[in-house]
């Protein structure tokens, strides 16, 4: 097997002409924790979404297990990874229904649904949520609701976007062991874009910096927050202290 | 308030559609400077428009309604202008054999023995009143899968007639302009009880103070003059090579 | 006002005497309307959710095609419809003319630019977030777009609500195709027409009170329904 | 298949040959339908806009009363209006019977409801927190509803082509309320009926490719424009 | 003038007949800078909209300038304050009419609207997003944009919901010190949700604890955050190290 979950080659994106991601060569490595870190607009969101094949790149490749993505195994390779969308966006349906979803598509029996769904509802603290509309939750209610729908699926690959911006710290907490846990139980390649210092230095195993639309640094996460080559991380990296 | 210059004409719409109407009212507004305005409408809609003093004038033929409708005082002055005639027409092949029969009782009547398919336009208008009436003399009730009821104008009539290969009863102007659309010759014509004479009435001026009863008058001397004649009799001519409509009062 | 109460009256009566004529009508009405709006829906539906959720070169000129078809004379389909069907036409053959089948054919065409062109303001309308939602979460793309469908799920209902309006109370095309067929073609609205024509401007509008109830009942159900599932 | 090139030549023809009457019905048809249309968006929008976004008794009534209108026969509409601008009738001193006038009356009553109830879909499609940002950056009421509206600009769009869609092509209340009398009252739809009671087809088919086009230009137009602002 | 901007008497709030907010007795002081903390779910978002007259309580009072709300003053009141929502919710328009829509609808002349939302704008770092449609722009830039719309306003009283969840080191610390700067130079009475107790211990005067649908802790930030009375507070405000 291929040590790399992703690889990326010259991968670049234009919105109207204008250049967000400009030659991305990125490394996932198969079963680690990645953190995607730079200042808001950056195109973090956008690199994910690439990722997770939700928008085509303007120019570039993406590999899988070492192979181009081939058009007919898209879906195949769309169920393998899961995204958790930095906004929330819910089915305007109960509960239990948007948490379900992802195994209802996948035509899984309705007994292993209910038992999955419910666990995962536990696990995010949400267990007399299923018959709520997710449309009135509260913020981080959402997140968590958004969460538990992607994990139910215990996808090889997991992106999350910004996971735990609406939660408080309890949930933050539980949060993070879960995706410590199921990365290092179910060897589930997870990859976080966030602003979070913190939360980057308490979960990444890896971290790339993106700026101006460039990598400029990336590599093992303890050496990259402990001494960094480039003084524009430096900066980043001191600016946690006002997060 | 509706205009002096305007006369409204509720007319039913074979006369509308024929074509004739229109000859007669271009040359009536060129000499009398008023306009005609046509609204066509089945005679029963007609009917109903004058009693409610919607119109000025109507142009119908339906003679047992516009009796009444004179009777009943909506109406007056009511007088036939023109004629033309009923036929029958049907399927070349003439599955009831009605073709030189005598009269148009034994036709039905063979039509109705033969179950032969006769489309009815079954909409209370002139055309639809005189077949009922037929029947009525014959002493038949039409009825059963080869007697249907369209309830529409002549036009779309005839060509469902057509489709369906069945007889169905016509005026002969209506005939004539659909003959290239469809397949039915004539099978049977010329009874007297086939005569189709087409009224003008004027709406009662004392029940409806705002009809234009001058101009209405002027309207109605100008159908039965030497020229309003005359356009009746030819009107047609040279298209189908014979005339539409015969002028009364030869 | 009288004709109005006149009209009523004559609704009722029509109603309460259980008139075999009056209940025929009724009931090809809702056969023919409800069946060419179900065709419609399964034609019209994933041609909206289709023209809305991709791009491709030619969208605009589909989009503006579908928008072009709430100006369609039913007059004008009828017309069309009937030089396919009639003896003479290719499809003469079939017998179809002046049948429910030719009815239901023609309203099928009415309403299916009109559902789809609704469903395609519809789906446009969901958040566009949602379909990478569930792209995300491996649905396939037919699992997308009935997500999306779902989203959308009160306005596609007004698109179906539009279209039946329409083909149930057409009467062009009902009339030339149907040929109005006192117990075999003649609906509602061909009836109201009939009516008219004839002068009996109260049985018109007591078939059109008979049609706008039975309109008012099924909306009032699928509110109804609408509500309870939410 | 002739009929249908016949009418296309037939069309070109009536068009090229710039004959007054065709565009006397023309240009009534926009005038008539585009000034009932602008009325009904008047009164519809606001409605629609009105009953989508406020919570009170009797909502539920008031919807499935607009969804029904989509089922209102327009020959009733016709017969309804009549009655009141017949001469016997209370508005029969105005003088409005056979006017452009009255089918512009019967029209707007034929597209408000449709309006109406298009518009309602329209904003409770849109996410109801908008209504909240608007209120909270101190819009007042009317402001407010101004913004969902922009926010539902697609979906108002598209209740508006049905709503023109609808009348322009409607028979029933043109024939009843305006009596489709050459010059005065003659509109396409009228006219093509018209053409088509007498058989001839190419006509009616010329017409209503006219008619067709007009609407297709219109639509591109109103795409072409959306898109530039967006 | 009386002392207290807001004042609420026993306000509750139930939806579907679940009772949120419990007889909260809230006392907002003019001037300062308040913090609303709680975990998820607790209904913080919820206060924030009965204060910003957006929903109706179940029961209760608020009390603006001493005075209870008339119906009649509501627009009036609704102009002296605004709310930035925790999920920023943007027109279907580009920045500048979104920046712009509050200012519009109150009149100004178009000069100095367009002199505000530029200024406006710069200050949150989006200076060339003009024209941009707002649809399109990252997290960060969404939540900034809001927050600008909210400022060109200069209301009396403003509400942040969570303003900085999406935002990087950055820009939290430009949004932080634009919050400090307009309450001490304009008096501009601040309420803040949050669940970011560095934020809260950085930037508030006072701070509210809810819990349970109740305020169960309330006074002097100073005070609360190093010697809370109760023990659930204790507990939350240790789990801050885990954000
Ligand atoms: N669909 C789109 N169309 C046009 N521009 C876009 C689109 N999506 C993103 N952008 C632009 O691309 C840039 C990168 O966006 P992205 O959402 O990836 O930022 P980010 O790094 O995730 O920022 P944040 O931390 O604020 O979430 C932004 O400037 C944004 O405005
Ligand atoms: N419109 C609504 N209808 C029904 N329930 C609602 C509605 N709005 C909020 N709720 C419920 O009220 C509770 C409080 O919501 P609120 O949004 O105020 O939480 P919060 O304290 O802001 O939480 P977070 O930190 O997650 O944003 C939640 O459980 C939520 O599900
Ligand atoms: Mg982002
Ligand atoms: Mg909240």
């Amino acid at each position: 097997m291929n040590p790399y979950a992703i690889r990326t080659h010259d991968l670049s994106k234009e919105y109207n002409g204008e250049a967000i991601l400009k030659k991305i060569n990125l490394q996932l490595e198969r079963g680690r924790i990645h953190a995607i870190i730079g200042p808001s607009g950056v195109g973090k969101s956008v690199l994910l979404r690439l990722l997770n094949l939700l928008e085509e790149p303007t120019s570039g490749e993406i590999h899988f297990d070492g192979r181009a993505l081939k058009e007919n195994d898209r879906l195949e390779l769309q169920r393998r990874m899961t995204l958790v969308f930095q906004k929330p966006v819910l089915f305007n349906t109960s509960v239990y229904e948007n948490v379900a979803y992802g195994l209802k598509v996948r035509k899984e029996n309705r007994r292993s649904i209910l038992e999955k769904v419910r666990k995962a509802l536990e696990v995010v603290d949400l267990k007399n949520y299923e018959h709520k509309r997710a449309r009135n939750l509260s913020g981080g209610e959402k997140q968590r609701v958004a969460i538990a729908q992607a994990m139910v699926l215990e996808p090889e690959i997991l992106f999350l976007d910004e996971p735990t911006s609406d939660l408080d710290p309890r949930n933050v907490a539980i949060i993070e062991e879960l995706i410590k846990y199921i990365n290092e139980e179910f060897k589930i390649t997870v990859v976080i874009a966030t602003h979070n210092m913190f939360q980057a230095k308490r979960l990444a195993h890896e971290a790339t910096f993106l700026f101006g639309g460039r990598i400029i640094e990336s590599g093992k996460a303890q050496e990259i927050f402990t001494k960094p080559k480039d003084r524009r991380v430096l900066r980043f990296i001191e600016g946690k202290m006002i997060f | 308030k509706r205009k002096v210059s305007h006369l409204i004409l509720a007319t039913t719409t074979s006369v509308e559609n024929s074509g004739l109407l229109n000859t007669l009212i271009t040359s009536f507004e060129k000499e009398a400077k008023v306009k005609v305005d046509v609204i066509a409408c089945g005679t029963g809609k007609a009917i109903r428009l004058a009693e409610n003093g919607d119109c000025d004038l109507i142009l119908v033929h339906d003679p047992e309604a516009e009796k009444r409708f004179v009777r009943e005082g909506y109406g007056i002055d009511r007088r036939s202008i023109m004629y033309n005639d009923f036929v029958i027409v049907g399927p070349r092949d003439d599955p009831a054999k009605i073709k030189g029969i005598r009269g148009v009782i034994p036709a039905l009547s063979a039509i109705t023995h033969k179950k032969a398919s006769f489309i009815s336009r079954g909409d209370d208008s002139g055309t639809h009143k005189r077949e009922r009436m037929l029947w009525e003399r014959a002493g038949l009730i039409p009825e059963g899968e080869w007697y249907q009821e369209t309830g529409q104008g002549m036009g779309p009539t005839l060509i469902i007639a057509s489709q369906k290969r069945a007889y169905s009863l016509t005026d002969r102007a209506t005939y004539l302009s659909y003959k290239k659309k469809i397949t039915l010759d004539i099978l049977y014509e010329k009874d007297k009880l086939l005569y189709n004479p087409y009224s003008i009435i004027l709406v009662n001026p004392e029940r409806h103070a705002h009809i234009n009863y001058k101009r209405g008058i002027e309207f109605i001397d100008f159908l039965i003059s030497d020229k309003g004649k005359r356009i009746i009799r030819e009107f047609g001519k040279e298209k189908f090579g014979e005339p539409l409509f015969h002028p009364i009062g030869e | 006002m009288d004709y109005i109460l006149a009209g009523l009256k004559e609704a009722l009566q029509l109603l309460l005497s259980f008139d075999r004529e009056t209940y025929t009508i009724i009931f090809l009405s809702l056969r023919i309307s409800g069946t060419a709006v179900l065709l419609a829906s399964c034609l019209g539906i994933p041609l909206g959710a289709l023209v809305g959720l991709h791009r491709f070169p030619g969208r605009g000129v589909i989009t503006t095609i579908l928008n072009t078809c709430f100006a369609l004379p039913t007059v004008v389909v009828g017309l069309f419809i009937y030089l396919f069907l009639s003896h003479r036409g290719p499809l003469g053959m079939l017998g179809l003319l002046y049948t429910p089948g030719a009815m239901i054919i023609a309203q099928t065409i009415l309403a299916t630019p009109i559902i789809g062109a609704l469903s395609l303001v519809a789906v446009k309308s969901v958040d566009p977030a949602i379909t990478k939602s569930a792209i995300s979460l491996g649905a396939t793309r037919i699992q997308t777009t009935l997500a999306v469908l779902r989203e959308a799920r009160v306005a596609i209902l007004a698109a179906l609500i539009v279209g039946f309006g329409r083909v149930i109370t057409e009467i062009g095309a009902a009339m030339i195709v149907g040929g109005n067929i006192k117990g075999t073609t003649r609906v509602m609205s061909t009836a109201i027409a009939l009516e008219t024509g004839k002068g009996k401007f109260e049985l018109a509008l007591a078939l059109g009170i008979i049609l706008l109830t039975i309109a008012f009942l099924i909306n009032a159900g699928l509110y109804y329904l609408q509500r309870i599932r939410e």
